[in-house]
């Protein structure tokens, strides 16, 4: 017995019963069928091809009419039967597919995100969650001397283009001269790569900063990259941590202007991408003041703890659906 | 309108009864028969999540009334081991392979509404409204 | 009238006629209605439901069997409903992915592929084409003073893995010092790149050789990749251009071997990725004298010519359906 | 075997010419009736193809035997403009969008054998053969 004429055993079978008695449970098992034929790839004009053969055993007498009016569905039927062959192509190519960017976006994890570096005068906390499978956000660490500088981009664009920009943009961070610690400089430069080798479609927004624990100050500069925050311990405040500068790419020329400000104990300078502040929620975009808030909420624990809360609650807000990617990182002074 | 019945799921036949309370209400609102089916197939989908998942728990069906918007609610509770990946069980999956069913992704496109809260350890309540037309 | 009240009349009109006479021409309509079902997103268990409907109507004294055998149908069909309804989504993601993936290939396209230099001595051809939207081999010329480096690389795996580590390959031959004009010294720089920064489950095979025309010398060197031909003009023969070396990224300390060779007026060169020579066709792969003979019939031409020709004829035996990335190159030595 | 029977595609209605033939022909082979949709569906799609992008052409339906392994082959000609990059139409494209029809893709999915061979400005062949099982 072939597998084809088991299904049509098995279907005659079930409908038999059904017309017997119009069961619930036949209807089920009706059910439980078609999940069995779509298992074994069957067409759904061989469903209805099925369904014919059945209804002829079961009523040789049927009449022409009948009969005829089921060719005409099984003709039309057939139209579905590309769409289905269709869904069964598309799923291989894209669980291939899938399973690329699966690879690449491992790749990307292990290659181009750096470690949190242990920092004796610093608490540091960090997530980066991609909106999709791949990261068009970036952060970077490097100590250098006693000094730790701290980067934070964004990509605009997300998905597999932002994610081989970023790459550019870490092999092109990896390559500049050690005069990084300035980070105006520092983006000066990185704006000449940028114009130079990206598509003019193709922006880079960018945080630097250079903490220095002799002076305790903190170094920074900014290509219109959203602002961060600063918490003033001895006030108990938030403030915007804000640099003004072009985004990367757009001008071969432009300049960036040089920051700088104190950090005493227990203050914090919290660096971020527009995703965090971004998040939309069923009520609209959330606004600074609620992340602010989220930050004081859980300010007392580590670091990584921090980020960490304030991320599961904006995911939750969202429906654990980011529209962006999210960058969040917190450096607090400790001594 | 607040005349709920609800079905307790514990094993493959509760399934079937969970349909037949769900076509009957379906009927009964005047839904067609494409919907009734479709309806019962949603049903089916979460009985089996419960059975298989969950073990135990129920699925109560409900009419709804909005403003003289009619419709068919089912919500499906238990107390089973929660959804830890709520993002993964949603996501698109490769649902009509591999004899999974339609998976919750599914009964989302076979309703109208869907939503989904789930919490590890405690249980996960899922509820899906279709509209009449 | 609804579209669903329409849908249901033309079907009703077109199932009529097809009753009254079966011609081959309602059955075409039929086909039709089903293709507009299809544009309008309709299920096939509409498609079913609008039968039983249509049915209805037209034999009202249906027996009840009859029709209660229709409901089983529909019962059955529903699952069909899922998977139909899977495809539209899978369709708008698959399509996301690939314009994500188009721009992606182009960024790709015109930031790491250098242009085929001028170069007086030299007729230089290049054919570089992805199995897929993303290219895994990548080719570089630089001038350098009077001299011309070459290489060709393959990264093993396709797709955007492979995208993303040739743009890695890219930007560390970028940031190397200039020794780069000695062949096995790049590649020994590179092997260290490529060990620290690539996944160990990834590995790159290169060719690099460098053309000085003051003594008309050929310095090459080559890390586990495909051999080339070289064209003996004199001779009017073909041997194989071999240069062993172990593939980048297995061991820190791999060293690479010297090779030169002196080419004469009407001499070439001729580089290629494994995608050449692994052309597979219906009756399995093609062999390396294939190749030689494909070139040796264009060897007339321009080298671009040549190379535009061999691929087209390659392409062809494959039915269109590249299995590797394919990228030949050929320099031919003019004065 | 050698009875090849071939329709001019010049207009909508020979399609239906060229399916009537397929049809006949897939009927006298022993093609059951979802086969038979099958082929004329193909047939269909071949000479709309023809219609639309060459102009005309023909639709050949020819009965095959190969060491007793019996099959029905449909080959459609033209003298159109041929295709440029057959590599693009024969990607699958979304081809039950937009009412493109199932393109060429669809035909191969849906007999058992495709070929196609195209010149630019000269013309295009494209040959599809499905098996009696
Ligand atoms: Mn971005
Ligand atoms: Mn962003
Ligand atoms: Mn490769
Ligand atoms: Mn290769």
């Amino acid at each position: 017995m072939t597998a084809k004429d088991a299904l049509m055993e098995r279907y005659q079978d079930l409908l038999s019963v059904y017309l017997k008695a119009k069961t619930e449970t036949t209807l089920y098992k009706g059910q439980q069928f078609s999940r069995k034929l779509l298992e074994q790839q069957i067409s759904p004009e061989d469903l209805v091809s099925l369904h014919i053969q059945v209804m002829d055993q079961l009523f040789p007498d049927m009449s022409e009419e009948m009969r005829d009016s089921f060719d005409f569905l099984l003709e039309s039927m057939i139209g579905y039967g590309f769409a289905y062959r269709e869904h069964q192509s598309l799923r291989d190519k894209q669980q291939q597919l899938e399973s690329e960017i699966e690879v690449a976006a491992s790749m990307q994890q292990t290659l181009l995100l750096s470690d949190v570096p242990g920092f004796d005068q610093l608490d540091i906390g960090v997530v980066s969650v991609p909106a999709k499978k791949m990261n068009g956000d970036y952060y970077n660490f490097v100590k250098s001397g006693n000094s730790l500088s701290v980067a934070v981009a964004d990509i605009i664009g997300k998905g597999i283009p932002a994610a081989l920009c970023m790459s550019m943009i870490k092999y092109a961070m990896d390559s500049l001269p050690e005069e990084q610690m300035k980070p105006h400089l520092l983006l000066e430069n990185l704006n000449r790569v940028v114009e130079q080798n990206v598509h003019s479609n193709m922006f880079i927004t960018m945080f630097h900063g250079v903490y220095e624990p002799e002076s305790h100050k903190f170094y920074y500069a900014g290509a219109g990259h959203e602002p961060g925050f600063f918490y003033h311990a001895k006030e108990d405040e938030f403030h915007d941590l804000i640099a003004k500068g072009l985004v990367l790419g757009v001008s071969r020329t432009t300049t960036y202007h040089p920051y700088e400000k104190m950090i005493e104990v227990g203050d914090m300078v919290i660096l971020l991408s527009d995703g965090v502040t971004e998040c939309r929620t069923s009520k609209g975009f959330i606004e600074r003041e609620e992340v602010v808030a989220l930050i004081r909420k859980y300010m007392d624990l580590p670091s990584q703890k921090i980020v960490e809360n304030v991320f599961q609650e904006l995911d939750r807000l969202q429906g654990f659906e980011l529209r962006d990617d999210f960058t969040l990182i917190i450096l607090k002074r400790l001594v | 309108m607040d005349i709920q019945s609800c079905v307790e799921v514990r094993n493959e036949w509760d399934i079937v009864s969970a349909r037949q309370l769900g076509r009957n209400m379906a009927k009964e609102l005047g839904f067609g028969s494409v919907d009734q089916a479709r309806i019962t197939t949603a049903i089916s989908e979460l009985a089996r999540n419960i059975y298989l998942y969950a073990g135990r728990g129920k699925i109560c069906i409900e009419p709804i009334d909005q403003l003289g918007r009619k419709g068919l609610r089912i919500v499906a509770l238990d107390n089973g081991p929660g959804i830890r990946e709520i993002r993964k069980v949603m996501e698109d999956g490769y649902t009509t392979s591999g004899g999974l069913g339609a998976g919750l992704p599914g009964v989302k496109r076979l309703m109208d509404e869907f939503s989904i809260e789930s919490t590890v350890d405690v249980g996960t309540e899922i509820s899906a409204t279709k509209w009449l037309r």
